[in-house]
């Protein structure tokens, strides 16, 4: 059996698979199904300072392999997140490697979140959603625009002492220049790609599907982008990357970890399956013996020339 | 709550666009499945739609028999319908909050709309007492299950739209003189039903059990993508989860 | 039966479906299987100055719901392209409409191939492919480089009368900046999108599955990418807009022409179905139709709010 | 060259990985089939991936009849095997250019690999003269359509990798004493097996047909995905396209 300990810098993880944030609840949705410490990590749904009730219905529709989504952000607030039996008490109880998405519609509301978390125990890192659009710094999201990533990022970076995992958006020209400033900002590990921005039309009403008018697109339908993102900001920094996008099963994983990610996170997958987290540990451990390698991290950016 | 690859025992049409599929599955049958819950299937054989279809359960049969009707309205129905028995489908269930059942002395009253009359079977099966089963469809062709429900000794009230069968117009309009303390008042059925029933009953404060329909993704409360407006208790209202907190909703609880 | 007339500025089309550029070969290859004529316009492979032979194999992959390539724009130059038979002579014979896709590694080139192709018959339009790395001019692609796209656009404009469709990449950050410019610098139309950039890895020889390493993805799988792109741009300029991306039935065309496009092409589907062009026009047709619309005209851009 | 919805006629096993289908298929059957001419099937059912899959047509019966034999090798190959007749498929062909037949004195030698022997066995049944059957591959298990091509009164000589029948080597080793005028030598097989035969037959400056296999977008020579290097005639190379130039290219065109 291949050693699945996984070290992203300060953080240790039993294994590298987490969860997506936004589909996998705040984990105790899925503890019913399977022991959430058999996950590498819970990536919670993005938390913000106040409670958010999110974007009209429908917020979400099926595409083909895929699913656009835009749901908007619901969630209870920071302060309920702490102290809601649900929420990050029963993920302190359930041993699982818990990261905090977070997000704020300014850099103030960013920070404050991160100060509040920052006194928590049983939080294994911070990961910080940069793809919302804000609304008090211009209406630019902060993830299309360099230097506003940089400000929410080295903000952050005053308030606490958690590892910081930034997630980028793929919605830019160039993403290493992201991984970059954001890294230089003081972010200790990247995660991408969030959701490339899509629409879908209904042409019988000849409305938007969504209430929202726009959504995200997430599903294997996104995986080779993903793949190639990945691939270009393990190039670009030095830092342990998180890689998503169409995951579904085992070989999707060693797609992204050859291509450079330390982890990865399995999200749109868990619809069809929710089991798909464990799945792809399974699969990437029959892989890691077939091939004789000892470790799961000696794959990890072993993507060779052509 | 568990998954559970399922075979097709039979898969035959009921009437018109309705289907009934009967599954083995005694792993998810031998969970506490009550009226109301609905199941998440992977319709097997369609790769390219990545999502689960939610069904209610119709019934469950002995201990490992569980049956889903559905109606053909897209493609991923439309392609359940073709499904050989033989073939296995991924099943993920029993999910949400179900109907409570009906009490000693009360007489429940089912308000069915499309597949209501499925949803709601197992109320009608569970009940010590037998009730009236008010139906709406467009017409004749689409009322479905009314022979299973006499079977169980329910009173059958019919409505359609095109006057084919029963009074011309809405079910709802039938419901009117079952507002009252004896009768319990379930439903299910287009959310435009839905929200009348919501309206009459809560204007004559008289309870009711609704089970509402949205579109999901994951169905176990993870995503947030299947909400739906229930009021928070503070004179507003606040986004519930069809699949968690749902699909069977107090009617008095739900946010015109 | 609807009209079908589409008026592109000064271009008149018999109907707005196209074919994408690059899966089409030049039109001869398709034309045992339909009078190209049908089409509302056949877009040829780019060409350049000089012959190329384009990439090493393997030069494309399967990927989920889509096709993924890097092809290298393979063509036998500008000159065999008027000259030889089977490509603008026969294009001519056809009587379809013709688009040139061109492409250059500098902007002298393009240059030289717009001045050479403006003189002559047959065409009916010029379709700048800014989506290709240039060499001399820094390395950085035309597309994604607001100042560079706009001066190939505007000295390709200094050579021509033709009337000019620049095609942009979706692999930007603010796409409607990209149009403006292009706009501004004289291009009389834009077509989107081109593909999105990707990467698949074979993690059983862990090398790039492309030879070229990474590729374009296009397809169904970039459909709803493609559908808020067109619908971005359509809200930033007044020129006509082409869209593409993932279409295969009538059912997409009529998605795009609602988010803003005049007229669409149909790529990737060609390789499912040969006759997906005229399948689409069929069910436009059916669609207008059934909804009692007289003229295809009528749906462009008529997008209702939520 | 047209496209057809096919009917499946039988889909049946015919040894170890390798599946023999019949299609009703009047209309392309019609156009004048040749040896190594290969048809574009998008196999019904497998709505997430877009591409049809080439395979030589391996025999045309009647006026109506396309069989193909075809080696599970994917998941498209993998599905193909699971159709059963009844099934539509639609086909795409007859796209390529065809070996062309021997003539009066010439004496066909076939030399084959994997589904090779399945692409040229038109050749065999137009053949004036019986001629001889080269057939390699890993073990006897792969052997395919032996019996087929002695009832058309050919030799087969075989070569294994494991010596389980014939020959213990490669199928080329069998080759170099029919590198001859008299003999007229066809291949199809691996591509590495199929550049032995380029080495070996130039080397000897012996013409010969090989049929390459790249894969595929859109068969007709559109996309430019599929292409080969052949000799550009001024000493260097050019690319060609396997399914317009090919998939039959003279050995002595191809560029090493
Ligand atoms: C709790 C619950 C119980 C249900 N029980 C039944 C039942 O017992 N019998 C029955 O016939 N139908 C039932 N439905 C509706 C059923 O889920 C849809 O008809 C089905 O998902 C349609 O799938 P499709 O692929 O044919 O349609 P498409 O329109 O092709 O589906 C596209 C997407 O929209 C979703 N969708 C479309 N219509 C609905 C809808 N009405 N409700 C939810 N999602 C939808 C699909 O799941 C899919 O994700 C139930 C729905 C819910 C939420
Ligand atoms: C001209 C020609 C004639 C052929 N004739 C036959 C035949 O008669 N019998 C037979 O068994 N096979 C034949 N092949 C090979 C056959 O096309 C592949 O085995 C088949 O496409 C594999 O599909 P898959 O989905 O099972 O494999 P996957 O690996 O899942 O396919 C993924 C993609 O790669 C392509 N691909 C994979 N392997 C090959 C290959 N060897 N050649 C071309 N494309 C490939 C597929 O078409 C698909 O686009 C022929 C190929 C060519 C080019
Ligand atoms: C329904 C849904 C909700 C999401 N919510 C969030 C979120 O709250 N915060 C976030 O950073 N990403 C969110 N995402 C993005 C995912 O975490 C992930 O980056 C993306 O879906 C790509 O991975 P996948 O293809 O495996 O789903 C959401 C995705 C989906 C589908
Ligand atoms: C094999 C292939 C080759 C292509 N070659 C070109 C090209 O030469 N020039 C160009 O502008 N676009 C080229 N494209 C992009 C298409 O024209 C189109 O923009 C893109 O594929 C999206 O549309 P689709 O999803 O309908 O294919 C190519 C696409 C494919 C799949
Ligand atoms: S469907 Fe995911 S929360 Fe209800
Ligand atoms: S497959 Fe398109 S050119 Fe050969």
């Amino acid at each position: 059996m291949a050693d699945f300990k996984t070290e992203l810098g300060k953080v240790t993880l039993k294994n590298p698979v987490m969860t997506a944030s936004g589909t996998f609840g705040y984990g105790y949705e899925y503890a019913e199904l399977y022991p959430l410490d058999k996950l590498g990590a819970v990536v919670v749904k993005g938390i913000s300072l106040d409670p958010v009730s999110g974007n009209p219905m429908p917020r979400h529709a099926e595409i083909t392999s895929g699913v656009i989504n835009a749901v908007g952000l619901q969630n209870p607030g920071v302060e309920e997140f702490i102290n809601g039996e649900k929420y990050l008490p029963f993920l302190r109880k359930s041993n699982a490697a818990a990261v905090i998405n977070i997000w704020g519609k300014t850099i103030n509301e960013y920070v404050e979140v991160a100060e509040i978390l920052n006194e928590q125990n049983g939080i294994t890192a911070l990961e910080i959603n940069i793809s919302c659009p804000n609304i008090k710094e211009g209406g630019i999201a902060f993830g299309t625009d360099l230097k506003m990533a940089n400000k929410v990022v080295s903000e952050i970076r005053k308030v606490t002492t958690l590892p910081l995992v930034t997630k980028l958006s793929p919605n830019v020209t160039r993403i290493a220049d992201f991984a970059k400033t954001v890294v230089d900002a003081g972010s200790d590990m990247i995660s991408l790609i969030n959701t490339l921005t899509g629409m879908v039309i209904d042409i019988e009403t000849r409305k938007p599907v969504l209430a929202n008018k726009i959504g995200g697109v997430s599903g294997p339908a996104v995986k080779p982008v993903a793949v190639k993102l990945v691939h270009e900001v393990y190039n670009a920094v030095d830092v342990p990357i998180i890689g998503m996008g169409g995951i579904q099963n085992g070989s999707d994983a060693i797609e992204f970890m050859l291509a450079g990610a330390d982890a990865v996170a399995v999200g749109t997958a868990v619809f069809s399956d929710p089991y798909a987290p464990l799945k792809v540990i399974e699969e990437i451990g029959q892989y890691l013996d077939r091939h004789n390698i000892k470790s799961v991290k000696d794959i990890v950016g072993r993507l060779e020339s052509v | 709550m568990l998954t559970e690859n399922a075979e097709i025992i039979s898969n035959t049409k009921l009437k018109d666009e309705y289907y009934k599929v009967t599954f083995r599955a005694s792993d998810i049958v031998s969970e506490n499945i009550l009226a109301g819950h609905f199941v998440h299937v992977k319709i097997s054989g369609l790769e390219e739609k990545i999502l689960r279809r939610p069904f209610s359960v119709f019934n469950v049969v002995k201990s490992d028999v569980l049956e889903i009707v559905y109606k053909v309205v897209g493609a991923g129905t439309k392609h359940f319908s073709s499904l050989e028995p033989g073939v296995k489908c991924n099943i993920l269930g029993p999910l949400g909050n179900p109907y409570t059942y009906p009490v000693n002395s009360e007489i429940p009253v089912l308000v069915a709309g499309g597949y209501g009359s499925a949803a709601m079977y197992l109320i009608a099966k569970n009940s010590c007492n037998p009730g009236i089963l008010l139906i709406g469809a467009r017409n004749s062709k689409e009322l479905i299950l009314i022979e299973e429900y006499r079977q169980l000794g329910f009173k059958i009230k019919i409505a359609t739209d095109d006057g084919s069968s029963g009074h011309k117009g809405l079910v709802t309009d039938l419901m009117e003189k079952y507002c009252k303390n004896q009768y319990k008042i379930y439903g299910c059925g287009p959310n435009p039903m839905m929200y009348t029933m919501v309206r009459m009953l809560n204007s004559r404060s008289v309870a009711g059990e609704l089970s509402l329909d949205h579109a999901m993704c994951c169905g176990v409360g993870g995503c947030y993508t299947c909400v739906v407006k229930v009021k928070d208790g503070r004179g507003g209202w606040k986004y519930s989860r069809t699949c968690k907190e749902g699909p069977v909703f107090k009617s008095s609880e739900i946010y015109i």
